[in-house]
Order: structure tokens, then C-alpha cells, then sequence
């Protein structure tokens, strides 16, 4: 129901959401839960289920790596903003300056275990960029962009 | 996540459901492993009930056709469920599995 | 699976997530999906559902009496601290400190509408209680203690 | 949520399915407004497909139950989930309604 989601001050409070969970396996379910009825009142259930996995993908990959043994003190901090025309999806503290390089998709054509995460997020998002993170120095930003689905 | 096995004279059916994701992709891949000791003919996986299937569950499903090409065994994937379709369409993988019907 | 949820840096971060939406009714699907996962890991399906229930008419609640005219711009802050024994969630920002005793279930012998919300948060939870909130002068927690639930 | 209607001799049945929380339950009130025009001898909510219902959702199960007793309709809740039973045992409600099998 998208006029619902106008209900209240929608109108008058910044259409950002967010999250900040320990940057662990057991709670990617809950970032999961709070994306997906966004995204299914926004968008058919195809995309909907497409957009989810591409944010439990880069939210999996902070707790696969963007956290070492000298700083296991990883969060996923995700903001959604939830624009009239697109979705956009900020995952602060996604990795740091010096590994923006080496974040890519491997060679799909060999048949192997890994590597899928980062070719699934370019494949389903429309725009997927490395912003500097204002909110903690040295780290970037994750920015993935959705444009469409009704509001 | 929750895992039912059920044997039959060819081989291991294991009946997943729930989620296939980063925390409980482990335990599928775990429970492959576990089954190739017995040394069956065929291990199926139904994945029916998964609504969800990640790029980790994906991993597992890849390992778990290399075990059991390299045991001999067979090795298939039965009733996916839409979403992990889309997921093994997507990782440009569906080709290469044994796909079954119920 | 329970143990699963120590994976990575559970053990070490601290076992607080928290969400910050606009105060919309369209948000409260979000915040639902946010905590169900953890609950059904938690608790049995029964006690699961009675808490989101519980988190639901409280932040309902917000989008309901904890905005005026003149101050529309409400949110729902929520944290969920994940504890061995119990669940605590607090919901910020929840009531001004001078509504707080105007807060309660209505008679239930009466057959109307509305009314329910506190009665169902009062039945849910062990513990229900206000607190001053430290991130808002004037303004109060609403501070809710689920016990048990393995982890 | 969607709201879908079967007409037939009897009455009315508004077949509900999906969340009925604080953002669907005033479309749900709407809709019931909407069929008394029609003076129905009867008013049948289906909630088989609702897992979910919040106090707004049971405050419009009790408004319409109030608006049929006032227009001599029949009002009765059909099939309710386990989890809408749940939450009509916990407003001490359950009694309240008329409530029917399939
Ligand atoms: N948050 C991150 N911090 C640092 N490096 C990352 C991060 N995310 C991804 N990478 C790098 O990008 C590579 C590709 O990631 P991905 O496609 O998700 O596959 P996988 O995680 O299975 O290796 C990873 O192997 C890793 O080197
Ligand atoms: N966040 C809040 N801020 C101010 N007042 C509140 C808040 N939550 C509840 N109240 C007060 O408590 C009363 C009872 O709330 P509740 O049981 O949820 O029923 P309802 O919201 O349907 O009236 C409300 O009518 C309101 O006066």
C-alpha cells in the first residue's frame, strides 16, 4: 500500500532508515527482514527478492572481511533511503581506502565455490559506488542506487 | 535453517528448509560432508521449502557436486524452489547442476 | 541455530542493534521484519509472534501519540540488546515525561475500539518500564525485558 | 494486505490476506464500510491468510461488528489464523466474535 507509507510525518521527516547491528552471520536475517518489505511494497516480487540478496551480500561480505583479528569489533551500519523515484543504500564502514581494488567479481566462467557476492550486487543494482566514509576516517561507503519501484 | 534426511536403497535425500544463508550455510555443507562418509550412490538436496538462498548456499551446492564427482556419487538438486532459480539463474550456474522435479 | 549467532564478533562487539525509522505507519513492517528473525531464534514460534506484537503497538504507539502538529517530524528509535538470559528493547524518545502516567490499558470489560496496545505490552513482557532518555531532555524510554529465549 | 470479495445470496466475504497493522487496517475498515452500503444480510471476514494483525487491525474487527449488530447484518470472522486467534485471546476478545470453519 503506497499511499500507507506517507501516513504520519513521512512527508515532513527525512525518508532515511537505518540500521547498526554487530557485523556477525546470526543477525544478517534481521537486516534482511528490515529491508524486504520495503522493497516488496515498492517493487515486484522478483526485484524485491533480487534487491535483498544484494544487500545481505554486501552486508555478509563486512563479516567475511571487513574485519580483522586485531579489530573484530565490526558493525554493519546501513542506512535506506527511501526516495520517491529510487532506493539508495549506504553501507558505512563497508571496507577501507586501500581494498576498493581488490573488490571485485571473480571469473564466472570457472566453476568454483566464492566470489559470487560482488558480481550479484553489479548485476541487480543500477549504480554501485565507493563513497569516503564521513563517519569514520580512512573506511568508504558502499552506495548502491535502485531507481524505480512506485511510492 | 533445518535439515530432514531420508535414505532410500539409491542414495540420501536431504530435505532443507528455511534459509540458506552466511550463518546456517555451514551446517548444509557439514551435513554433505557427513552423508559422502556413508558412501552413498546419490545424494539429493530438495530445496522446496528455501525461501532464501545466498552466494554462500550457492558455494555449498558447488562443493557438494565436486565431493560427490570425485566419490563417484551422483548428485542433484530436486524442486527449487523459485527464488533459489533465480539465484543459481543469476550466478549463471543453473546449467550446471542435475536439476530434478519432486 | 543459536550457536550460529556468535559467529564473528559477537562474542566481542557489543550485542546491541538498533534501528532509527521515520515515525510512519508505513515503517512498522520494517521494524516487525527487523525483530522477528531474532525472536524465532530465540523464542518458540508462540512467544515470538506475542514480541512483535509487543514491539509493534509500542512504536505504533510513537506514530500514534508521539507527534503533534507542531513537532511532526517524529522517529522511532529502537535498540534491541541481544543478552544471554532476556532481551531488552528501548524504544527512545518514546513520550514526553508528563505523559507518562497517562499511559495505560483501558478497561477491557468495555467492548471498543483502540485501547489494546499497552494492555498487550503489559501482558507480553516481564518488565515494562519508563526511564528518562539521555538523548533527549523532556523526553522518555519505554524499556521492555523479555527473560529467557536460548542464545 | 489485499482485500478480495466474493458476492453470493447470503452476504458478503472479504477475503483478507496478508499483515492487517496500522498501515492496512484503516483499508480494511473502508472496505467494510463500503459493503454495508450494499445492506448485505451478512458480513463474513475470511482471516485464514492473516499472519498478522496489530490492536488497530482488532479495533476494526470490533468497529465492524458494531456497525452490523446496527444494521441487523451478520457478522462473523472465518477461519483465523492461529496467530489472529492468538491476538483475539489476548484482548480477552475471542468470545466477542462469531467466528466460523471454513
Ligand atoms: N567489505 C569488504 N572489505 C574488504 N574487502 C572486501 C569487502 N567485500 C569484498 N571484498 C573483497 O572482494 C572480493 C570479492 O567479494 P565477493 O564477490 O563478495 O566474494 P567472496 O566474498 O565470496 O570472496 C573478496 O574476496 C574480498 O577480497
Ligand atoms: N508514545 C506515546 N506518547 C504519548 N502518549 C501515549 C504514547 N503511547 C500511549 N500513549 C497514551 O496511552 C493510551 C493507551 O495506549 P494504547 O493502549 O496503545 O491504546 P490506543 O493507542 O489505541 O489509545 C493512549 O490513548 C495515549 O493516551
Amino acid at each position: 500500500m503506497s499511499h500507507g507509507a506517507r501516513r504520519g510525518s513521512i512527508l515532513l521527516s527525512k525518508p532515511t532508515l537505518s540500521i547498526d547491528v554487530p557485523a556477525s552471520a546470526g543477525y544478517l536475517k534481521c537486516v534482511r527482514g528490515f529491508v524486504k518489505p520495503l522493497f516488496d511494497a515498492r517493487f515486484d516480487e522478483e526485484i524485491a527478492h533480487r534487491l535483498v540478496l544484494a544487500v545481505d551480500e554486501a552486508c555478509s561480505n563486512i563479516v567475511k572481511h571487513g574485519q580483522t583479528w586485531f579489530s573484530p569489533r565490526g558493525r554493519i551500519a546501513l542506512e535506506l533511503i527511501d526516495r520517491k523515484k529510487a532506493v539508495e543504500i549506504r553501507i558505512l564502514n563497508f571496507c577501507g581506502e586501500n581494498e576498493v581494488d581488490k573488490i571485485k567479481p571473480r571469473d564466472l566462467e570457472d566453476i568454483k565455490p566464492g566470489g559470487l557476492g560482488t558480481h550479484f550486487i553489479a548485476e541487480i543494482m543500477d549504480s554501485v559506488e565507493f563513497v569516503p566514509d564521513k563517519t569514520r576516517e580512512g573506511r568508504m561507503q558502499l552506495v548502491m542506487i535502485k531507481e524505480g519501484g512506485s511510492k | 535453517m533445518k535439515i530432514d534426511k531420508t535414505e532410500g536403497p539409491e542414495g540420501v535425500t536431504l530435505i532443507v528448509s528455511g534459509d540458506v544463508d552466511m550463518e546456517s550455510s555451514p551446517k548444509l555443507r557439514d551435513e554433505i560432508k557427513k552423508c559422502l562418509k556413508a558412501k552413498p550412490g546419490k545424494i539429493r538436496l530438495r530445496l522446496h521449502d528455501v525461501p532464501y538462498i545466498d552466494s554462500s548456499g550457492v558455494a555449498v551446492l558447488i562443493e557438494g557436486m565436486r565431493w560427490c564427482k570425485k566419490k563417484g556419487a551422483d548428485y542433484s538438486l530436486v524442486a527449487i524452489s523459485d527464488n533459489v532459480k533465480a539465484v543459481l539463474d543469476l550466478s549463471k550456474l543453473y546449467g550446471v547442476f542435475t536439476v530434478e522435479a519432486d
